[in-house]
């Protein structure tokens, strides 16, 4: 197949800002930018990095095999195409041909099998996701065989995650005392502030805690669209005031998503300025611990998902998020939307807390929620659930607790809190990579389960899942899991996060219109984004 | 002598007030009393007199036991003060005790008299009744019993040191240490203090170690004085004899320095001997005769040798080398005439 | 002995206005001094003398103080109607103080030259012109009219770094170094031991006669004011109670506290030491009535509890502030005591 | 019965008597400190304004319109984000919940918090420094001042921060953070305070008549130092809540669904300026409470201050 | 010399305060709740990784010997990694302590022309209007937590009035000096770049402010206090009478003295602000030492940890000796304060 190059009027000629008169008082002359906030830090080692602002950064100055379509698939990009062997154990890849480092030496199949050691022996960042993956191997210099160790449904968008990088270059700028043996550092100090990418951008200068610019490679291979910013800026804070500010003097383009409703409102106002909703993959969990008093009791535990007021919740967000349908965000592949929904019925909770073992002295049975710190709108879900329990008896407590105290206490099954309130989001558009991250076995004591679930029959299964490589009996598995989780009503299911940005309305961001793929990062692919200065 | 109440022998004190350069580090010491001896008889006001810095307090404090001596022993009635090694036993605390110069700052401004007048009676005398016992020691230095529940800030000067003076009384003491007692006082003040001292004295025979710089007040208090001079003794007599035959060029001084009242005091002034030069520092005391560079007798021998006491009449003791070959004291009056056209 | 008046005080009333009232300090003081003179003044602590020469000068802290009555003739200009610019040209070169505790006078945190330095450059219209380094050659003289050793070392020491005789010493060459017509000396030598104030006492007494200066000398210690003084007054509790030529004052003092300041102090010739005064100096809060004396005095009469007595002639240039030597009040009083 | 005190102390009064002689002194030297305290009219201000205060919070469920906002759990999301209007004075805030209720019994904790902190600190702190103070010189003042100047050099807000994320983040644990931070001021100033002291000649006076080191460090020497320590209360007072206050930013303090000043400002803060009232009336509520702590301070020094009037 | 052996004595002091606060550091960050390897690589980071990070860093060793370990390190100026920003905590600490030092000394600036200045117009026209309006600010800048500032200046500053830029140290745009000091103002004028300087100053302002404010309050209550003191005092008087003109006496005899105090507390605030400004430093995206802290203690980077609070450690040790030189310098009473503890 050929490469999806962003849908963009090939023939319009790029804006350029010759006559940039008196008049016009935004930026006028010079590069256009566009300036995202963000979260820091920014780790922009493909080998490091694997939260929002990483993965934002590595797409715009790293190339990888495939490219995310805005429908949830993939479609080839430094791999123009490949072959699977019959038992689904070998990929063989083959490359683009005169791709260009940003060094301007040429990108080859040394550099993919580089770049999946590099990435497999260090072991940080998103090495998990290739965890199927056993080795790579170059046949020329245009062919690369990735081989596996088990048959895997999900290998080929986990190669979203595999970013190439410059072998030569990298070696070049490693030092020999490391942890990796004959690799040393493997790059890893160098790679930290500079890039050895053959993405669209390239890191122009790079200020820790403070910001990373990238400028426009202009000899990249595939299209940028007319109007594709000349420079971006990726700058790091989320402090409400500081960003409001920043919008209203037009010194910021889009905003990070960690504002709340009613900062966006206020960012909403300001002249020229909109706000995004795009939809993800990350839904919000209230985790309950399964195998302490009184969460143990699944009729406890039901009592709440009949108790809880959703709707109030769903509205505390902007407007648009929706209630979550199940354990798993609709947005995946594999979604069903048939999955029992539980939604607010007092009378049905108070039937079901009377099952509940510990019913006649719930009162000496506080239930602790935990909610983090960082993000202080879940204190309002918290204090909702607080005072709606509170409604059928059920006693609440509400803790504030830093995210390191979170994932420290979600470690062990003891200090795990009754309730956690966490934001989960799937590694990749697939129902089954969601139910794996939150009730596989594998995953109890990591914060992405606080519900300690431990149930073998449902480890069976989701792995059996995950194995079968054809998508329609691998999303009929999804379908029957997702019912079997929601019977046991491990956790509450809010709602579907969406990625709320505040943008200004001179940029024409193709997300708005569903054009972009929601996966991790692919909102900010600079080549496709428009920056219209006026 | 028998009848000794407190004796002092060959006292000193140095303190170290630092040391010199980083790495070869010697103390700086300042020595602030040097040898001094003396002895206080049963009953009597024993008069120490000299300028500032001579070391009379530091003799006062160590008499009372804030110091240990550098070396040196003081006995009360024969028993060895500082036998029993740092901590002075109680009786030994009981029987002497002291009055401060500065009335503001001896009394504790947040006790009231009564807490202050409590503790020695409940350290020394605890089977009393303390209230009635205030009570008495309020009436004992005539002050009315309402004091007893004022802060001393509500009184003035005198009364603060009379406040004093009845703590000291309250362990019942038999010396009493009186570090210049009225020196922050007023004179019209003076006088009502002094009195109430010297009626005490004979009420309950205490003996007193009067401490001052105000020779005319020493002549009407004093039994014996003593003159120090930079850490040492100079001077020892009888206060009569004293003020009559003053022999040491330093109490010639002295005495010739008092601002006096009428005529008839004047004459008692050895007047044509003035006063030169400064009183050296007490960490750099010049060799030979601590007072040679002031002295207007100096001679080549004072400034090498350090002289010794000698006796010069009954009871009256000088250390001076002008006195240490029998002809000596003739020469005094008649030199003091070239000294004025010296200064 | 020139009989023109240099400086003269009429009728002065100082008040302190304190948290808890106002302290009624001077109530009417009446002073002078002739050209050439040497005047004392003495009393016990806290009468109002530093309060007085303060006044003079103007430097009282003027928050809490304020000057509520009287004038202060400087020949024959009231100084405290001057404007700034007259001020300063008195203050300095016409009057000049030395301060009681020469510790407190001395800024501690500037060298002696620092200080020195702007008092010699605005002692003269003429020293304003001068440059830094004459300056300093100009600084040296006081220091050496003073009688201190290395002067020019001096020049760059601080406060702390001198004896209590040098800093003294330093106060009188700074107050001196104005030339000025009339010196303020207030407790000279106090804090000091008896030889060294008596070596101060006699340099001071050299210097101000070598320029005929007047002299005004602040002391409690009667001792001194009637070895230095031609004139002497006496003051209590911010009145003037007696004034009379020295001599005439220690032969025959006429006011009962004249007397029971004197017959308070140990003589040299033995004799014990008397009572003194009984009482202390009242509250300035609340000043007794009449004769601010009366509740210490031995001798108090009904009338001085309601009326203050006048500050009048009793014998020729002795003058005192009591009843008892008013002819129209109190002649049989007088009888008895002189008995 | 009254009895007649025995003659031979010389005075013949009652008891009753000197009971009244007594209650006399006090009564002057009370009515002094008042005099002392009271004329400077912001003391007064800063005084009762902390004494309303006080007050405020102790009867914080009787006073309030809506206590239930504070100390219950409650979320009224409709009512959410009102501006200040005659039912509720201050507004409600992001959950509805009405902020003059909270703020007044964020008083509480904030003052809850100030006093326990102080509690904790001041006897430490001043323990230590009278020790030291007193033993200058010595190895134990070494050790004690040592110990000090360590703790000072860490960075406080840091220290807090760390222990409280060591501890689990409630109230109680932030108070002892910010407590672990705070004593070394108290010794460093009773030290400096007893230094000079204890060569005052009172001191020595009570050692050579042979008073016990308890009593010289505690009825000799600590009643002179109470007068900076009292002030330094008080303005701390102010300090502990405005700690409080920026540890609450960081998620540290008062747990929901009390009400914490800090916490309110901090979380109201995001909401600014369209939602101003949300943070600025707890913000001023601090403001209030640490300037009436401050003025009453300085009327304690004025009051304490040496000179006598 | 004698200044020379001060400096001697206090360092040698300070070498055991810094042992101990290294030892506090120490067993803080080691107690603090999380695996920091952990949290480093992240949830979903196979073990082996975690436990190669934990060996490389000798989490897995007995704490003595891990203390060993770090103040070996640390005596070669070697802090590990972070585990935040992945670079050598020492590169971090050159990166932002300048940061915060710039902020930090601009602060003490403004708070030194302001405050004194605040004190003195206070101190001089005492308990007149001037008097009151100087004490009513005084009392709010000492009341006002600093990120209050902040947000007030930012938004009032920076959003109504938009007069100054709100975030980082230069704008966008502005080339960066080539870093010599790591001040941006220092390193601009080096670099003779006036365009980057006057941003970098533009720049400086409001958090400098911000941070400001309550030190600058503080310092003019105490200069107020000691001003209307010692106006009172002798020395005033005497120099006065002197005829010494009032513009000489104010401005020199008075000022002097009356600025010890003053000086002592600027010392602490500076050490102070340098510490607890964090928040200030977040809400204007300063990429400051403190704020640099504060993450690392909410991501538990041990390294990191130990290390900013050793450098503020010795940078309060630092500045108490200096507050303490100049103070000696200022007034000879005082003196070096060398013997304090011997
Ligand atoms: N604790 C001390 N440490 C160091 N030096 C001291 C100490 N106490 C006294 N000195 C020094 O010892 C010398 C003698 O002091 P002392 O107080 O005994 O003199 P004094 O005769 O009582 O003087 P004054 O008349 O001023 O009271 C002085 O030079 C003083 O500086
Ligand atoms: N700045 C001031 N504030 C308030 N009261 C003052 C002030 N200065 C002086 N007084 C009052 O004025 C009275 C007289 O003080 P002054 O200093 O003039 O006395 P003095 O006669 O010089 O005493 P001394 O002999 O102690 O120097 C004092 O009792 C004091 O109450
Ligand atoms: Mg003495
Ligand atoms: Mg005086």
């Amino acid at each position: 197949a050929a490469p999806a190059a962003p849908a963009a009027p090939a023939e319009a000629p790029a804006a350029q800002p010759t006559e940039a008169p008196a008049e016009a008082p935004a930026p006028a002359a010079g590069p256009t930018t566009l300036r995202v906030t963000f979260a820091w830090p920014t780790f922009i080692d493909p080998a490091v990095g694997n939260d929002f602002s990483s993965s934002s950064s590595l797409i715009n100055l790293y190339d990888t095999l495939v490219f995310p379509s805005p429908d949830g698939g993939i479609v080839p990009w430094l791999a123009e195409s490949w072959d699977v062997s019959d038992d689904g154990l070998s990929y063989t890849f083959h490359l683009k041909q005169g791709v260009k480092f940003h060094d301007g030496s040429e990108l080859t199949a040394s550099d993919v099998v580089y770049s999946f050691n590099r990435l497999k022996g260090i072991g940080e960042g998103f090495a998990y996701m290739l965890a199927d993956a056993e080795s790579a191997e170059a046949v020329d210099d245009y062919t690369v065989t990735i081989t596996l160790g088990k048959p895997s449904g999900l290998f080929l968008p986990s190669l979203l995650r595999l970013f190439i990088v410059n072998e030569d270059l990298v070696r070049a700028n490693t030092a020999a005392e490391g942890p990796y043996g004959e690799n040393g550092d493997y790059g890893k100090e160098w790679l930290l502030t500079h890039d050895a990418g053959s993405g669209p951008y390239k890191v122009k200068e790079f200020q820790l805690e403070e910001y990373l610019l990238m400028e426009k490679n202009e000899d990249w291979w595939g299209e940028f669209a007319p109007n594709a910013p000349d420079e971006i800026r990726f700058i790091g804070t989320t402090e409400a005031a500081t960003i409001r500010t920043l919008m209203a003097n037009r010194e910021l383009e889009i905003s990070d998503q960690w504002q709340t409703v009613q900062a966006l409102e206020a960012l909403d106002e300001i002249e020229g300025v909109d706000i995004a909703a795009l939809p993800t993959m990350t839904e919000f969990y209230f985790m309950i611990n399964t195998k302490i008093p009184p969460t143990d009791d699944v009729h406890c535990r039901r009592a709440m998902a009949w108790a809880f007021d959703y709707d109030t919740a769903v509205g505390l967000e902007w407007p648009g998020t929706r209630q979550s349908q199940g354990p798993v965000p609709a947005s995946l592949g594999g979604h069903n939307p048939d999955v029992f929904v539980f939604h607010r019925d007092l009378e049905k909770a108070k039937e079901e807390l009377a099952q509940c073992k510990y019913a006649d002295e719930i009162e000496n049975y506080p239930v602790e929620i935990h909610w983090v710190s960082e993000v202080p709108d879940e204190e309002k879900f918290a204090l909702l659930f607080q005072s709606n329990m509170a409604e059928i008896g059920i006693p609440v407590k509400v803790v504030s607790i830093p995210w390191l105290s979170m994932v420290e206490n979600t470690s062990s099954m003891e200090t795990s809190p009754h309730i956690a309130t966490i934001y989960v989001s799937s590694d990749l558009p697939e129902a089954g990579t969601m139910l794996f991250q939150r009730y596989h076995s594998s995953t109890a004591n990591q914060w992405l389960q606080n519900e300690w679930l431990l149930d073998e029959e449902f480890d069976a299964r989701i792995e059996d899942a995950l194995a079968t490589v054809d998508q329609e009996e691998r999303f009929a598995k999804y379908y029957e899991l997702q019912d079997y989780i929601a019977e046991l009503a491990p956790s509450l299911f809010i709602y579907d996060q969406a990625e709320k940005h505040a943008y200004q309305s001179y940029v024409d961001w193709p997300a708005l219109r569903g054009e972009m793929s929601a996966v991790m990062g692919y909102y900010f692919f600079g080549p496709q984004i428009q920056v219209n200065p006026h | 002598m028998s009848n000794d109440i407190l004796t002092v022998e060959n006292l000193k004190k140095h303190f170290v007030i630092g040391y010199t350069g980083l790495i070869h580090r010697e103390p700086i010491t300042v020595k602030a009393v040097d040898g001094v001896s003396f002895s206080i008889r049963e009953g009597e006001t024993f008069g120490l007199v000299g300028e500032s810095g001579s070391g009379k307090s530091t003799v006062a404090y160590i008499t009372v036991g804030m110091y240990r001596p550098t070396s040196g022993t003081i006995y009360l009635r024969g028993e060895d003060l500082f036998a029993q090694g740092d901590e002075r036993p109680l009786r030994f605390k009981k029987e002497i005790q002291i009055v401060y110069q500065d009335p503001g700052s001896s009394l504790n401004p947040r006790r009231t008299i009564k807490d202050i007048l409590d503790l020695p009676l409940r350290i020394h005398q605890p089977h009393k009744n303390r209230t009635l016992e205030i009570l008495r020691l309020l009436n004992e230095v005539e002050l009315p019993p309402d004091y007893m529940h004022k802060y001393p800030r509500q009184l003035s000067g005198g009364e603060k040191q009379i406040i004093a003076i009845a703590r000291a009384l309250a362990s019942d003491p038999s010396l009493i240490v009186l570090d210049e007692p009225t020196s922050a006082l007023d004179v019209s003040v003076q006088g009502k203090v002094i009195n109430l001292l010297i009626r005490l004295q004979q009420e309950l025979n205490l003996s007193y170690l009067f401490i001052t710089h105000d020779l005319s007040l020493m002549r009407n208090v004093a039994t014996r004085v003593a003159i120090m001079y930079l850490g040492k003794i100079c001077e020892v007599a009888d206060a009569a004899e004293f003020f009559q035959n003053p022999q040491h060029p330093y109490t010639q001084m002295l005495l010739s320095s008092i601002p006096v009242l009428s005529e008839e005091e004047e004459k008692l002034k050895p007047s044509k001997i003035h006063s030169i030069g400064e009183i050296p520092s007490p960490v750099n005391v010049p060799p030979g005769c601590s007072f040679h560079q002031r002295c207007p007798y100096v001679m080549d021998v004072c400034k090498v040798v350090d002289p010794v006491m000698v006796e010069t009449g009954p009871g009256h003791t000088v250390r001076c080398h002008l006195f240490e070959q029998p002809p000596a004291p003739a020469a005094v009056p008649e030199t003091s005439s070239t000294v004025e056209a010296a200064t | 002995m020139s009989v023109t008046p240099l400086l003269e005080i009429k009728n002065l009333h100082v008040e302190f206005k304190v948290y808890g009232g106002v302290l009624k300090v001077l109530d009417g003081v009446d002073f002078r001094v002739n050209v050439g003179e040497k005047v004392g003044l003495v009393g016990e602590t806290g009468c109002g003398k530093t309060t007085t020469m303060k006044a003079i000068l103007r430097i009282l802290p003027v928050p809490p103080a304020r000057i509520t009555g009287g004038e202060v003739l400087f020949k024959g200009r009231d100084i405290l109607k001057m404007k700034e610019r007259e001020l300063r040209e008195t203050r300095g070169r016409g009057i000049s103080m030395i301060f009681q505790d020469p510790t407190a006078a001395l800024n501690p945190v500037f060298t002696i030259g620092a200080q020195l330095e702007p008092v010699i450059r605005h002692a003269s219209p003429e020293n304003r012109r001068l440059s830094k380094k004459e300056l300093r050659k100009l600084a040296v003289i006081p220091l050496k009219e003073v009688a201190l050793a290395d002067p020019e070392r001096l020049l760059d020491a601080y406060p702390i770094q001198l004896s209590g005789g040098m800093r003294q010493r330093v106060c009188i060459g700074m107050a001196l170094a104005t030339n000025p017509e009339l010196l303020i000396a207030d407790e000279p030598g106090t804090s000091l031991d008896v030889t060294i104030q008596d070596q101060v006492l006699r340099l001071l007494q050299r210097l101000v006669e070598q320029r005929h200066s007047s002299v005004i000398l602040i002391s409690h210690t009667l001792g001194i004011v009637r070895q230095m003084c031609d004139r002497v007054y006496v003051m209590y509790a911010g009145n003037m109670v007696e004034e009379a030529p020295t001599r005439k004052l220690f032969a025959n003092p006429l006011h009962p506290y004249t007397r029971g300041l004197m017959a308070a102090v140990p003589r040299l010739s033995g004799g014990g030491v008397a009572m003194g005064i009984p009482g202390r100096i009242p509250s300035y809060l609340h000043p007794p009535s009449g004769c601010r004396f009366h509740p210490r005095c031995p001798q108090a009469m009904e009338i001085c509890k309601h009326e203050k007595p006048a500050f009048q002639q009793a014998e020729d240039d002795h003058r005192v502030a009591c009843f008892l030597y008013d002819p129209a009040v109190a002649e049989p009083q007088k009888e008895a005591t002189t008995a | 019965m009254a009895q007649q005190t025995a003659e031979w102390t010389g005075f013949n009064i009652t008891e009753q008597e000197l009971r009244r002689m007594r209650w006399q002194t006090r009564r002057e030297n009370l009515g002094r400190s008042w005099y002392k305290f009271s004329r400077n009219p912001l003391s007064v201000v800063g005084g009762a304004t902390v004494l309303i205060i006080i007050l405020a919070a102790i009867f914080a469920p009787y006073i309030t319109p809506y206590p239930d906002h504070a100390t219950r759990p409650f979320t009224d999301f409709a009512n959410a984000s009102q501006p200040p209007s005659l039912e509720h004075w201050f507004g409600t805030d992001e959950i509805g919940r009405d902020i003059f209720s909270r703020t007044v019994f964020g008083f509480r904790f904030s003052l809850t918090m100030g006093v326990v902190v102080l509690s904790m600190v001041v006897p430490v702190g001043v323990i230590l420094g009278l020790i030291a103070g007193y033993f200058q010189g010595s190895r134990i003042d070494t050790i004690i001042m040592r110990i000090t100047d360590i703790f000072l050099a860490v960075p406080p807000l840091i220290l807090a921060l760390a222990i409280a994320s060591v501890l689990e983040p409630n109230l109680f644990n932030s108070m002892v953070a910010v407590s672990l931070m705070w004593w070394p001021w108290y010794t460093r100033l009773v030290y400096g305070q007893a230094t000079a002291l204890r060569n005052e000649f009172f001191v020595s006076s009570a050692e050579v008549t042979g008073a016990s080191t308890a009593h010289i460090l505690f009825r000799e020497i600590l009643p002179n130092t109470l007068s900076p320590i009292f002030t330094k209360i008080s303005l701390d007072m102010g300090w502990v809540i405005i700690i409080g206050a920026s540890l609450s930013f960081v998620g540290l303090g008062v747990q929901p669904p009390k009400p914490g000043l800090g916490t309110m400002v901090a979380s109201g803060a995001k909401y600014l300026p369209d939602q101003w009232w949300i943070s600025l009336f707890p913000a001023l509520a601090i403001v209030v409470l640490v300037l009436g702590f401050n003025l009453l301070g300085d009327g304690l020094r004025d009051l304490f201050a040496a000179e006598e009037i | 010399m004698r200044t020379l052996t001060f400096i001697a004595r206090r360092a040698f002091h300070a070498i055991f305060v810094l042992l101990g606060l290294s030892i506090v550091i120490f067993i803080i960050a080691r107690i603090m709740p999380g695996d920091p390897a952990r949290v480093a690589v992240g949830a979903r980071a196979p073990e082996w990784v975690v436990e190669q990070l934990r060996e490389q860093m000798h989490l897995n060793d007995p704490l003595p010997i891990q203390y060993y370990y770090w103040l070996t390190d640390a005596l070669h100026g070697d802090f590990g990694i972070s585990l935040v920003t992945r670079r050598n905590v020492a590169d971090d600490i050159r990166e932002f302590f300048p940061a915060s030092l710039e902020l930090a000394f601009t602060s003490l600036l403004i708070t030194a022309v302001l405050g004194i200045g605040l004190g003195t117009l206070s101190a001089r026209h005492k308990d007149k209007f001037i008097d009151n309006v100087v004490r009513v600010i005084s009392y709010m800048g000492v009341v006002t937590p600093s990120f209050v500032f902040a947000i007030l200046f930012l938004l009032l500053f920076g959003y109504v009035l938009d007069l100054f830029p709100t975030i980082g140290r230069l704008s966008e745009g502005v080339p960066r000096p080539p870093t010599v000091t790591g001040f941006m103002t220092i390193d601009s004028l080096l670099a003779g770049n006036f365009t980057a300087l006057f941003d970098a100053l533009h720049h400086l302002i409001l958090p400098a402010m911000a941070l400001a404010m309550g030190t600058m309050a503080q310092e003019a209550r105490i200069t107020r206090a000691s001003m209307s003191e010692n106006l009172t005092k002798d020395y005033i008087a005497a120099i006065r009478a002197f005829g010494v003109p009032e513009r000489t006496v104010m401005g020199r005899f008075l000022l002097k003295p009356s600025l010890i105090a003053t000086i002592s507390i600027m010392g602490l605030d500076f050490a102070g602000g340098l510490a607890n400004a964090f928040l200030v430093e977040l809400i204007f995206v300063w990429p400051g030492l403190s704020r640099y802290g504060m993450n690392a203690i909410l991501r538990k980077d041990l390294n990191a940890i130990s290390a900013v609070i050793l450098v503020l450690g010795v940078v309060f040790i630092v500045v108490n000796i200096i507050v303490d030189l100049v103070v000696a310098r200022l007034d000879p009473r005082i003196g070096l304060r060398a013997a304090r503890s011997d």
